[in-house]
């Protein structure tokens, strides 16, 4: 019988969800499943991902993927889909609480910053203790992933965090300061232009995406120090490891969307079937899809992959 | 003599560059018609709107019953029973003829409706607009509730006269009322005018007609140059002679009123 | 020819006049009709949303006329129907309110932190946080009204200030729908459902059509009401003719912060939790000026009716639940909308045109 | 006969449930003063929208020179040389007098700067301004770069006047040109029409005045009910008789003309 | 008395008449400051900026008056800078034109994608981007100006059309900064730096300032620039003296997208690469309009000058960079700007309450 399924992503703006769909759209083709795409108008954006699944459940949808904007908001809604008998699967962004959602396939985006932020200080050994950092976050709004991987950042470059679930209140000297971007090129050159007129000594960049990252380059190339400062970032789109390759950026920590999105199709097609649930990683709480740290100088302790085995990997 | 109704000394109000009144002062007896003429752009519209709160002056001061009053806005004056038809006629284009007739003094429903509810009673509001726009002739409207905007520019002059007359207590000011009304339409508002200081309110009537203002005036202020240059009693006086001082072709021998 | 005619003495004497009455004979369906869209300009967008919901209901089939689907666009346009009801009465002065979603957000964190952080009752919350949407319409009716500034760069600027400490002070935390129903369950109150002939409305529902109700009584049918059309229409002229223009502006203002501090509510009834990253903070505006536009009311004040801007609003939400259930792509549906945003002004000139 | 300049067959307009213009016919003769006159919302302003492209008629025909034309927009007309002052004046409020005088016909500056750069003369419009102004008597005009909307209500109609009367070329129609005038402005006005009827322009005057309207006009088109009631010779009719006629308190005997 | 009286007879002479002329003698500084306050309305938000500029100065010291700060500022105002001045001209008109952010970013991505995809040189997809924005512009002056519908209702529209497209068309891929600059430069053009005083400017900032120049030109000087004003003001009147309203709103709408086109290319030139997910898309709307706004131009059309609307894009620029130096946080900045919007407006009426 005809079996449909949703996909609610975030915003449809940014390619990381596009691929994710688009991995997702090919596999319900291959299964034979009917998917219909639904997204928010802006990240961080709510409402309409409630819209999203309330219509979902009107169209008597089998299965649901979706990356939450708002992790503890989308829950109620959730609830009342799963109450329909609609099988509710978490990409990229687990629910608070995770077990809100049937399963969660994602990225440990904390641990995505992380991996970042241990390489940054391998690398920059002991010069790292009087480093000046520029933060590049996503949004005023402080969405959780742009929270997760910031933290992670700092966690791993030893800083201390203050509050976990916020950026901006942390008091080592050595972060210069945070600006926002909405994750593209535009806000990513304007938010290095504001961190280096405050400060044009910043030697280390973290970027919460590789448009982000692309934008501080062009900033930083303006007055020509493109080549004596580090940036890193995550996600892993082919763009992003090409400008690894190019040297734009010293280390990005990859996700893998379209494994999150084929993994959810495959589970809705298999509870159409007969009931059967997906089941977590051993030992954690979630199917983690990974995260890797891709880099042309890998560093001790820190474990990564080159860029050619990251272009083969990457997504877009 | 007794004491004016409305009085002004030494009014002052500035554009930019341009004087509008320069030292302008002003009486108004009670019970009298006085008409204000005066050339295109002497300043009769600034100094009504000065004594009715629409324009605060400069300088110099106003006087009501003897007592000086210092107007900030046209309800000031409106609750003071200064009721003025202006020459742009203040009219929301969009609203009906009953609705602007009652702007401001709208009356509600008897009882519960009105006074809990506060629900306009609109029946009695356009019933009194009919009336009141039928005595001046005005029978060409043919649907009360036609929007201000889609009347003829007589139409809606006639409306606007018709307000002040019908709500002013204590003065009514009428800026050219009559100038884009038809030959019957400003006849009936001269009967009005009478008709209104029949009932002991004073009226101040700025017009060009001359014929209508030496009917119908008891005194006549010259305005010329921004100030009052003279007034004269229009029994005394030609309209040759009105006209000879407004336009500065003659000079009024002596002072005829200390103006 | 003489000037000494007496030509006037001929009006003086009164003859019988008659009223030129409008003929009031057999009139025809059309002219009828004719007659009900002049003395009632909201029929227009009522009429638009009607073919809309035709058009859906012919591509759809039973799915889209089910119960569940047209409650569910009830649901769906609660928060942008209470929003658009606010901005129509700030639009028909000839403002605009920018601030008006950020304001709801504002208020639902305000209720939210104030019963679970200082611990106050839920009871005593919700009335704070309306207190508190009143004192920003005060502030932006203010500043319109005393300092003449424009309606635009006010609410701008307030638009901002408001998200900001939004933000700020909910320290960006989400409160969990599963603690406010333990512990403040009256702030999710708006979201009781109730069953009405196999269709499930919510008592925010019921709000947003009390709302409009009330705005569209209020406004008709009061003195208040027409004032603020007057003011909307020509403020010189209102002011002229007696009409207190601060007092008018600043009520406006004030209710419309009241009412968004009302969507706040609502929004905590329908989505459970209390978000201060709820995209109606940064959306909202747009959505209900929307609404109000599609509903027929001019941004040059003065002109039209509220329950055109609710009916703007159903629009909308029709369409997008309509493009939604018919599987649009994301991106298509926001094309579509576009496309439909304009043909439904479009329609709406055309038989205004065709009817004048 | 001579075929007439501009004639009008059978005009309708209607507005809602009002009826402005019902099978209203209308001649104007080469080199003549026609006068229109009529009540109130009679129509008078609608009719010669109607003629001058600012109102689409719902019915009827107009002709031009004997030919039928059909004016989409006031632009239509004056390209024919028709230039019109409506009552509403067609002023904008915040630009200057002398942008006011030439909307839509501005001059440029000589060479390369006016071919090339287009810049406009502003020199040459602003002392051709000035000097029609004062032709007028409005004198009272103390900056020529003065916004309109700051003029006074009579010198905003003299800017109107001054515009029509400086560009017409074929036929100049003048809706209630000296309402707001002065005696001393209103008077010039009438100079001014019957130095433009001494080019050889035939005009359209409109007005309440009627020993205005009997003094200038050659013929006056009486306007009743939203229709041509009849066509009267001044020398031949007396000011009552005309006010009898427009107000329907008398009946025109026979027919004077076809009306 | 009688109405026999021939009292006209007395203004059939005519007297020796003088014009009553202003007095030109000497002047008080202040008197000649108002004078020229009066003539040129673009001072006012001048004096804001250079207030702004004083007061940051004063703060920051040196830091801010670097030219590496001053040159800062224009580079990051340069796009909203051309695009205020589009946004200006239909703002002159009493429109609004919500579209000018997307339009710009869709233009970029058409110039990228027209090179990339199909292998045009770029000297080609350049002009073949700009006339697309045309196009767009040419499409929302139809429905304004024939079909007469409300500029905000089409331009919304075209919002969500063109930014919909604009993801479709790019399928949301970014091209690389690297990319363009070793196939097709020219894109990059706009971006070429030159040092002038130990400053570094652009030649997208020259577009900026030259783009703003012409139109100022236009807008005062020729008859077109006349008919804008004239149009916005009451385009009844302006119709009724003889403008082509049509040709005109077309020709603005069309300009506009023209200059839109040209933001688009300066974006390519500050980014380095082409992106359809740049906020300008989104958020270029309303940051044109508040720099127009804040620049002293009415939203009711017919007053105002261009000039002014680029200086109110430069103390946006100024205040954001300013507090960002500051050191105040990413949300005290928002906040902060939102009352520096108010309070800017604020002292802006103020001088021109002051001067009046
Ligand atoms: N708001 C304003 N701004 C600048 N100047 C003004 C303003 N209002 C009036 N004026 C000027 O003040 C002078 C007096 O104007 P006012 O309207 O009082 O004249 P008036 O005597 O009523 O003329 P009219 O008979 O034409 O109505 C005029 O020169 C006019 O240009
Ligand atoms: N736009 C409109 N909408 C509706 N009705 C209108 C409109 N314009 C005019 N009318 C009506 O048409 C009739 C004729 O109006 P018109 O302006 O032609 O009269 P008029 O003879 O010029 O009067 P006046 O001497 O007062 O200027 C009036 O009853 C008026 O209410
Ligand atoms: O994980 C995704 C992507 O990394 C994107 O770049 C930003 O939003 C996050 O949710
Ligand atoms: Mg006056
Ligand atoms: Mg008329």
């Amino acid at each position: 019988q005809d079996v449909s399924a949703c996909i609610i992503t975030k915003t449809d703006t940014n390619p990381f969800f596009v691929k994710m769909r688009e991995g997702a759209e090919a596999k319900a083709k291959e299964l034979g499943i009917t998917l219909n795409s639904y997204a928010g108008k802006v990240d961080g954006d709510n409402e309409t991902q409630v819209a999203a699944i309330e219509t979902c459940i009107a169209n008597g949808a089998k299965g649901i993927l979706i990356t939450a904007s708002s992790t503890s908001a989308i829950v109620p809604v959730v609830q009342q889909a799963r109450d329909a008998g609609i099988l509710v699967i978490a990409l990229d962004t687990p629910l608070d609480p995770i077990d809100a959602a049937d399963m969660t396939f994602a990225t440990d985006n904390f641990l995505a910053g992380e991996l970042i932020g241990k390489w940054t200080l391998a690398k920059l050994g002991d010069a790292a203790a009087d480093a000046k950092i520029a933060m590049l976050d996503l949004d005023v709004s402080q969405p959780t992933v742009g929270v997760l991987r910031d933290q992670g950042f700092l966690q791993g470059f030893g800083i201390d965090l203050g509050d976990p679930n916020r950026w901006g209140d942390e008091t080592d000297p050595r972060v210069v300061g945070h600006d926002v971007t909405q994750g593209n090129e535009e806000g990513g050159r304007k938010a290095m232009e504001n961190l280096l007129a405050s400060d044009p000594m910043i030697n280390v960049v973290y970027t919460i995406n590789e448009p982000a990252a692309a934008g501080a380059y062009e900033a930083l190339k303006a007055i020509g120090r493109e080549n004596d400062v580090l940036i890193v970032s995550v996600d892993g789109g082919c763009p992003g490891v090409q400008n690894v390759a190019d040297g734009v950026i010293g280390a990005t920590s990859q996700q893998y969307p379209l494994l999150m999105a084929s993994k959810g199709i495959e589970a809705i097609a298999a509870f159409a079937k007969d009931g059967t649930k997906p089941e977590a990683t051993e030992g954690k709480n979630f199917f983690d899809t990974g995260v890797t740290l891709v880099t042309d100088e890998p560093v001790d302790g820190v474990e990564s992959i080159s860029v050619e085995e990251g272009q083969k990997l990457c997504w877009g | 003599m007794t004491t004016p109704v409305l009085e002004a000394r030494g009014l002052v109000k500035r554009y930019g560059k341009v004087t509008a009144l320069d030292h302008c002062d002003f009486d108004l007896r009670p019970g009298e018609i006085l008409a204000v003429i005066g050339d295109n752009g002497a300043g009769k519209s600034t100094l009504i709107k000065a004594l009715s709160g629409a324009v605060i002056p400069d300088g110099g001061e106003i006087l009501l019953d003897g007592k000086p009053v210092a107007f900030t806005s046209p309800n000031d004056a409106r609750a003071q029973g200064i009721e003025t038809v202006y020459q742009t006629l203040a009219m929301s284009p969009a609203l009906s003829i009953a609705d602007n007739m009652f702007m401001g003094r709208e009356l509600r429903m008897p009882g519960v409706m009105g006074k809990v509810f506060r629900k306009l009673d609109r029946k009695r509001m356009e019933e009194f607009s009919r009336e009141k726009l039928a005595e001046l002739g005005l029978m060409t409207i043919q649907n009360i509730n036609q929007t201000v905007e889609t009347l003829s520019g007589g139409q809606r002059q006639g409306v606007a006269v018709a307000r002040a007359a019908a709500f002013g207590s204590r003065v009514v000011i009428l800026d050219e009322p009559t100038a884009a009304l038809g030959v019957k339409e400003s006849r009936r508002v001269l009967e009005l005018i009478q008709s209104v200081r029949s009932r002991g309110i004073p009226i101040i009537l700025i017009s060009h007609n001359m014929p209508h203002v030496f009917e119908v005036a008891d005194r006549i202020h010259i305005h010329r140059l921004g100030k009052r240059l003279c007034v004269i009693d229009p029994k005394a006086h030609s309209m040759s002679d009105a006209v000879a001082y407004m336009t500065g072709a003659a000079v009024p021998e002596g002072h005829l009123e200390p103006a | 020819m003489a000037s000494s005619d007496r030509y006037e003495d001929v009006v003086r004497t009164r003859n019988a006049e008659k009223f030129a009455e409008f003929d009031r004979g057999k009139k025809s369906v059309w002219s009828r009709f004719h007659d009900a869209l002049h003395s009632t300009p909201a029929l227009v967008p009522l009429i638009v949303l009607l073919a809309a919901c035709i058009i859906f209901g012919l591509v759809l089939g039973s799915k889209f006329f089910s119960p569940f689907a047209l409650t569910l666009i009830l649901q769906q346009v609660q928060i942008v129907g209470v929003l658009a009801a606010a901005q129509a009465l700030i639009i028909l002065t000839a403002g605009i309110d920018l601030s008006v979603g950020a304001i709801a957000v504002l208020c639902s964190v305000i209720m939210g932190q104030v019963s679970f952080r200082y611990g106050v009752p839920a009871g005593l919350a919700v009335p704070i946080g309306l207190a508190c949407g009143t004192a920003i319409g005060a502030a932006n009716g203010w500043l319109v009204s005393r300092l003449r500034l424009p309606p635009f760069i006010v609410t701008l600027g307030m638009w901002q200030i408001v998200l900001a400490v939004n933000y700020l002070y909910s320290a960006n935390e989400t409160i969990r729908a599963q603690d406010i129903e333990t512990s403040a369950p009256f702030l999710q109150f708006l979201g009781t459902k109730f069953t009405l002939g196999g269709a499930v409305f919510t008592l925010g529902v019921v709000l947003m059509l009390l709302v409009v109700l009330v705005l569209a009584y209020v406004l008709r049918s009061t003195a208040w009401g027409r004032h603020v059309y007057a003011v909307g229409d020509d403020p010189e002229a209102a002011q002229l003719a007696g009409v207190d223009r601060h007092k008018t502006l600043m009520s406006v203002y004030m209710v419309v912060g009241f009412i968004c501090g009302l969507a706040g509510w609502v929004m905590i009834g329908r989505f459970g939790s209390v978000s201060p990253s709820a995209t109606t903070g940064v959306i909202g505006n747009i959505q209900a000026i929307t609404a109000v536009v599609i509903g027929g009311i001019s941004l040059f004040g003065g002109r039209g009716s509220i329950v055109g801007a609710f009916f703007g609003a159903l629009i909308v939400g029709v369409f997008e639940l309509g493009l939604r259930m018919a599987g649009a792509d994301p991106q298509w549906t926001y094309l579509l909308i576009g496309v439909l945003i304009i043909a439904a002004v479009t329609v709406d000139q055309w038989i205004r045109k065709v009817t004048a």
